[in-house]
């Protein structure tokens, strides 16, 4: 018998603390996937944000810098300038990204660094128990929006791809999502493909993927897919927002 | 024919693998795993047609397939 | 090396640290800092090295944290605004033992304050103006001679300790010249950057992780009594002061920094009077210089701190002296830079009070 | 100490570089020296200055509140700085663009038609050589040689030709203190 | 109000906080403080408050300098790592002279530490964070009543003295629940806020200014010392200190916060031995509470500080025993909170070494 | 005779700080003869930035706060929910707004609070001296890219106003230039527009203003309006970026 | 002190509420109380667990190294809990999911099989109550008539109907102790 | 017919003005304000057509316009 799937050298073998069904599992386990099969393990430095994959230094076998929350980009921009060579991308969530660390991730992109953000849009705060963040959707209820995103007092969701799109920096920017295998595949490539561009110099990628908090939407995983499908997808539509390769899609 | 290989200890009883399973095979234990979960397990593994898609959708990288 | 050259002190402190072997600064303009970030921008490129301008001081300290956990010599440079947004940062470079260099061009405060030299950001230094238990390193250079010896000796305590350090100046040190000489100096064996997260081909496939998170209270703990160990040790070793005429000294000046050299003026021109009167100059800010103090403690016979705040390092010299002698305060704020007169006018109302 | 001065003038008319000059002098001549801007936001369109001390012993405060001389290129500098002058000290006041007499009487003045001077010599812009030619007359503070060894050593590569001009200027400032 | 309600330490301070009159809340999201915006952004709107989540730590102080310039009590809250990214709004508040209170419930540090309780931050908020010579009113509640209380008090400070006031708190204090009981009190008669930038409709057509810059030095330093004076008239009148068996006290635990409450428990068991240990509670760390240590001075034989830290407030404490009586000190970290009887044996060793 | 053109009331009768030629001063202006023309100098509260701009507070006779560098939009937010039915306007450089207060202004944006700023692209920092600017062209030269901007080392110009666009927070988003008189009335009208909409509680407005800095460009006042039209506009096109009342525009 | 008590067990199990029941309960008997939860980012999924404090003093620290009650609600918990349990104290232990019995022989063990008694009662959720019975009756630390005020309070407006079955839990708890 | 007036003291000679008259009479001064600047003035205003921009370019706001 042969293996046709198997755990990825990059993934720590260690269980993880993340909650039962959470997709950050899979975008972890994505990658791991595409560190391995570009073998580049040993020239892959990671950065870990503040948030729920804050851990995520113990879950790849790559080396990894834990970052002050939002200021990944500039770590990983710290980190690349010393190792133009290496591959070095950033873990992120919403709150980390999106919020305190929008300037951080508007200069890199606008640097074009090369470096690959790895963008884990999953609506809310998970970390610290379930809070509202940029990309809330309008009128869901968080612990810090108790009646239901208000957006004339909370202001609209901000979609991170179609804005560092309009910069002139990046070279590659996708929204995908892992609610469904077809589109777990569909990451991995979108993930392949940043990485790709990264080590060829091309500038700054960034995949933005839909995730799961199953634990503070407070439905089941399987629910919690549902949603992404149902109601995130047509706030934040996926696709190859920005290839360089290819000029700009929609 | 497939073969599913769950590392049982690690499942989180999340039930996603279950839900993708093209010959609904994929179903949750009749017992509790050390962490207290109910692990997810195969029900009948001739008819696996080694997809894979349990395994790519298990947040947990629990399961390994061969062929 | 070995020649005299005229330089800003600014970019005498630019220079030295090149010279140490930066080759990373990561900078965002302020004044009166701005010649050093320019500097790096005009010579970093000539020597291979990397100069960017962060979008914000914040990211600055951040890309310093990056780029010294990789295992480079980085920098950072800003004046008291600047410093103040880099307090988080430097908690985190503290708390995960990067080594790395930060200068601060003080100017007055609070708040926006002005731009012209200032000292208020002593207790930011010293104490820690970010969160937690630790503690940088803080060198407080009086010339552009000792900043650029500073600055080489900054990069070697970073490396050595695994430790943040400090350069506290300020405007007068930041913007005036005077003559400097970049000499090669050798004091101590740096430890290999074996923990360095440059890719696992470059040492030897084992995961390396740069990481200030314990959640576990017992392993922070630790992590914490391993931290105020290194600091004992440092405190132990690295005391660095200058005590002039000391040995005969009715009272003495305490004054670091810019203030030092003119309480330096002060001194002579006290001496000329008759009156003795000596300085101590702690160099090294953190660690306190308290062997220094212990020396001319018992014959001095009280001590005048004087600094560019509302007294600050006077808290220190306090906490040394432990009430055995007079302590007076002198200080002068918002960018007034105190004359040697007026210094030696506040020596000569308490020498003639206590007489 | 031997010399502290306090040089001023409008932005474009050189005295930072007056006095960066005097400086390196004075570090030719083995002196302790030291240089300070004045700086702040309002820098351009005011007027600028700066404090060279030339010293036999490590320099203290680089600035001064009481400079033994004062360069004044243009009114404003002299309303500034004259009533700082020390007792007994030297205030040169460039003519050619201040036409009021300073008022001091415990200072020696000494008055520098620095741009018509500098006109003479084929250009105005070292109106400031001029006044640094006075200066050294009135104090003897470096040596002509460490003068000319910090000119040479000021003028970019292309623009050593103008070592003569500069030197002629402050040879004609020299010249009208003697 | 005069019901006794069970609340969380955290919601306790933010209905104080309503009930003194705030209505607007700027925060952001951080453990163990999460209860604190999260019970604002439920109890604002039915108040006609407004509670802004902010997109980081330093905007929410910025929207607090905004609101608080414009008239109204503001408040925001953080834990440690987002209080040290607070620091130059921080500074810039007290630069400016606005009213506002800042919240920090303290983890474990440096860096991103932990997320148990901690006390790590002492020397971050009494001496200053942010550069220049400013001060925070800093309040150190012991339990919930005292927190509810003292929030209360922080608003009346904040406004009498037109400076902010930070309250020092710990994961212990605002994770737990204690009854508490909301009392109306007014102890002071506020000025009207005739300076805030309202509108002119609002204040009689002059243009009111906030502001902190002051370009000319001389200017600065007279605005520096018209704060200082200030401070002089708050280090007068407002310290605050709880002072327990200390009459014939042999040794004064000297201890804050939430190591105060066990504390007290170790001197209640050590009066049960027979020992004679008292307890001197800082209410107001800033100002310290040097005129309650003046009465017990004299008596007591010598000072045991503790607390959740390698030791920073024991500074303060030798500063103002300044030589006269041995302080001692035991520190835990990392998020470990003292046990009563650990306290207790650190007493019992050093009467024990004494006698 | 009658009064064809005067000094506006609400713009203070002192002399600015500012180099001759710069035309800071233009745009002081023309915000001050928006709110006499309003009517609204006893409700409105400015802010002014860290730049060369920072005594704005002197200049305008209406409520004035002076904001740490880059949070004006953070300070105005505190100043607007404070004060709902006053006109709050913000007044940013391009290092201010751009670069280290890229986060807060992408916020107040996301949040429509009900604020006007008013955003001046001078590519460079005044204040400090001429150095680098998140919208400083390629090529140009300043202190701190003294061998021209190198966009593969130091990144590609911001375009902020088209960035602000792709969220749904703001009601208008305008870029003007005050380079000729015809464009100096349209930029007038620009902010007239935002802050009507700001009044009638529209939603966030920002108008981008394109000018000058004479004296860190090295050149002459002339000479900068001719860099503006000449260099500048290709780069940062003018036009109503945004307008909630007409749909997205180019 | 009257009481101080670690309840743990698994997230949905009720821990948190029985704890702050019993606060309450103290509280309107006019004791002093607190209550104090373990918190940490892990707590999703694991186990929690709360310590109540009933005192006629002020209370002092609220979390305490040795209680002199345990509930464990669960296996984890009791492995946990069971070697803190001051020596002469009470560890109750759910004996409906807890299937090894504690080692523990110097404090007082009552097993309670909750789960059972709930589901007899007709609704799971109540097992909470039952463990809270049985700790009332064996520590008396507060008065019936207080945990029924407790209650009262606790329940939201629309599920006051639940009280009697919550009152008929703690009541089941009780009798097993007595 | 227009008249202008330049309130010269804070004229800082940046000679904006100068470029947008359409009828090109304003030119800068012979003399020096107290502030050292060269101001700029108008060399016929019988020509002026009032159309104001000379006041709208005016970074310093020194010119007043009336008809
Ligand atoms: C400076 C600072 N502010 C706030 C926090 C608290 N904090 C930790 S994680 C987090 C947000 C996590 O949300 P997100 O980035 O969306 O990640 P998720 O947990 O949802 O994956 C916050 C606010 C912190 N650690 N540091
Ligand atoms: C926190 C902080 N960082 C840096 C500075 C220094 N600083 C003052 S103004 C300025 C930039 C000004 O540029 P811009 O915003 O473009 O305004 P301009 O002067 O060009 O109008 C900087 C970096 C400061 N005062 N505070
Ligand atoms: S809290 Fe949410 S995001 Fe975090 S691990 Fe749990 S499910 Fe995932
Ligand atoms: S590999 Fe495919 S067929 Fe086999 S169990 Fe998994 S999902 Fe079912
Ligand atoms: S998806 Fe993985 S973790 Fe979830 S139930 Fe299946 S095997 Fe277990
Ligand atoms: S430095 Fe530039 S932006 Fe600042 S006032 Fe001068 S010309 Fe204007
Ligand atoms: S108003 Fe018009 S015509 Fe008259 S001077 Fe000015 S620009 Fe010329
Ligand atoms: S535009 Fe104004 S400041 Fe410039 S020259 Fe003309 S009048 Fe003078
Ligand atoms: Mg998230
Ligand atoms: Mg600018």
């Amino acid at each position: 018998m042969v293996k046709v799937f198997e755990r990825p050298k990059a993934l720590a073998d260690v269980p993880t603390h993340y909650c039962p069904g959470c997709t950050h599992g899979i975008i972890h386990r994505l990658i791991a996937e595409v560190i391995d099969e570009l073998g580049i393990v040993d020239k892959t430095i990671g950065v870990a944000p503040v948030g729920c994959a804050v851990l995520a230094y113990n879950y790849f076998t790559c080396d990894m810098q834990q970052a002050a929350h939002g200021r990944a980009p500039a770590v990983a921009t710290g980190i690349k300038r010393v190792c133009p060579d290496s591959a070095v991308f950033t873990y992120q969530g919403d709150g980390d990204l999106a919020s305190i660390g929008c300037a951080e991730i508007v200069h890199a992109a606008a640097r074009s660094e090369q470096i690959t953000t790895i963008f884990v849009n999953n609506g809310i705060y998970g970390m610290t128990g379930g809070q509202m963040a940029p990309t809330t959707l309008p009128g869901d209820k968080t612990t810090t929006s108790p009646y239901g995103r208000d957006t004339s007092k909370q202001g609209f969701p901000i979609r991170i791809s179609e804005m560092l799109a309009t910069l002139d920096g990046p070279a590659y920017i996708a929204r995908v999502s892992v609610h469904n295998v077809a589109n777990i595949v569909r990451a991995r490539k979108a993930i392949k493909k940043a990485f790709e561009y990264q080590l060829a110099g091309k500038g700054f990628t960034l995949v933005e993927i839909l995730s799961t908090c199953p634990t503070n939407w407070g439905i089941t995983p399987i629910e919690a897919l549902n949603k992404v499908k149902s109601e995130m997808l047509p706030y934040f539509p996926l696709g190859e927002i920005k290839d360089i390769e290819a000029g700009e899609k929609k | 024919m497939g073969k599913v290989t769950f590392t049982e200890e690690r499942c989180k009883g999340c039930e996603l693998c279950t839900t993708v399973c093209p010959v609904k095979i994929v179903v949750m234990a009749d017992k509790i795993n050390s962490k207290g979960f109910r692990p997810a397990t195969v029900s009948d593994m001739k008819k696996c047609i080694a997809c894979a898609a349990c395994a790519r959708i298990c947040p947990d990288a629990v399961i390994e397939v061969e062929k | 090396m070995g020649e005299r050259i005229l330089m800003k002190g600014n970019e005498a402190i630019g220079e030295a640290a090149i010279k140490a072997g930066c080759r990373f600064f990561f900078g965002y303009p302020i004044t009166p800092q701005n010649e050093l970030p320019e500097y790096m921008s005009r010579r970093m490129p000539q020597v291979d090295g990397t100069f960017v301008q962060a979008e914000s001081e914040i990211a600055a300290i951040n890309m310093v944290y990056g780029a010294a956990g990789a295992g480079a010599r980085a920098m950072t440079s800003s004046s008291s605004p600047g410093i103040s947004l880099k307090q988080e940062g430097i908690s985190y470079i503290a708390g995960a033992e990067l080594p790395a260099v930060i200068v601060n061009i003080v100017r007055g405060g609070p708040g926006l304050g002005g731009i012209q030299p200032g000292q208020g950001d002593y207790f930011q230094s010293v104490k820690g103006g970010g969160h937690g238990d630790y503690r940088l390193i803080v060198l407080a250079p009086a010339n552009l001679q000792e900043a650029v010896d500073l600055v080489t000796e900054a990069f070697d305590l970073a490396d050595y300790y695994r430790n943040p350090v400090l350069i506290l100046g300020d405007g007068l040190l930041g913007q005036m010249m005077e003559p400097v000489e970049f000499k090669a100096t050798k004091l101590r064996e740096l430890p290999a950057k074996e923990w360095a997260t440059n890719g696992l081909r470059n040492h030897g496939g084992k995961t390396n992780i740069i990481n200030s998170l314990v959640l576990d209270p017992h392993g922070l703990e630790e992590h914490n009594i391993r931290l105020q160990e290194k600091y004992a040790r440092i405190v132990e070793a690295e005391q660095k002061a200058e005590i002039v005429d000391c040995d005969d000294a009715e009272l003495a000046i305490v004054a670091y920094g810019s203030t030092a050299r003119i309480a330096k003026t002060a001194v002579t021109q006290l001496r000329q009077e008759g009156l003795k009167v000596g300085l101590i100059r702690p160099i090294s800010l953190w660690p306190f210089p308290v062997k220094d103090f212990e020396k001319v403690i018992p014959t001095v016979k009280s001590f005048l701190t004087v600094e560019m705040s509302a007294g600050q390092m006077v808290e220190d010299v306090r906490l040394t002296v432990n009430g055995c002698k007079p302590v007076y305060f002198y200080g002068r704020m918002g960018g007034i830079v105190p004359a040697p007169e007026e210094i030696a006018a506040q020596v000569r109302e308490i020498l003639g009070g206590a007489k | 100490m031997i010399l502290d001065v306090i040089m001023a003038g409008f932005g474009g008319q050189g005295v930072m570089l007056m006095g960066q000059l005097l400086t390196y002098a004075g570090m030719v001549d083995n002196k302790q020296v030291s240089w300070m801007p004045a700086y702040g936001p309002e820098m351009r369109g005011g007027t600028a200055n700066c404090t060279v001390i030339v010293s036999d012993a490590p320099v203290g405060s680089p600035v001064v509140s009481e400079p033994k001389a004062v360069i004044a290129m243009n009114l404003p500098s002299l309303d500034k700085f004259e009533p700082l002058v020390k007792p007994g000290g030297v205030l040169i006041y460039n003519s050619s663009l201040i036409h009021r007499a300073p008022t001091r009487t415990d200072v020696r003045l000494i008055a520098i038609p620095a741009n018509e001077i500098a006109a003479e010599l084929g250009n105005t812009r070292v109106a400031n050589m001029v006044m640094l030619g006075a200066l050294l007359a009135a104090t003897e503070a470096v040596s002509t040689s460490a003068v000319e060894a910090a000119l040479k050593k000021a003028l970019p590569a292309h623009r050593q030709d103008l070592l003569p001009l500069n030197l002629e200027a402050i040879a004609r400032g020299r010249e009208l203190v003697k």
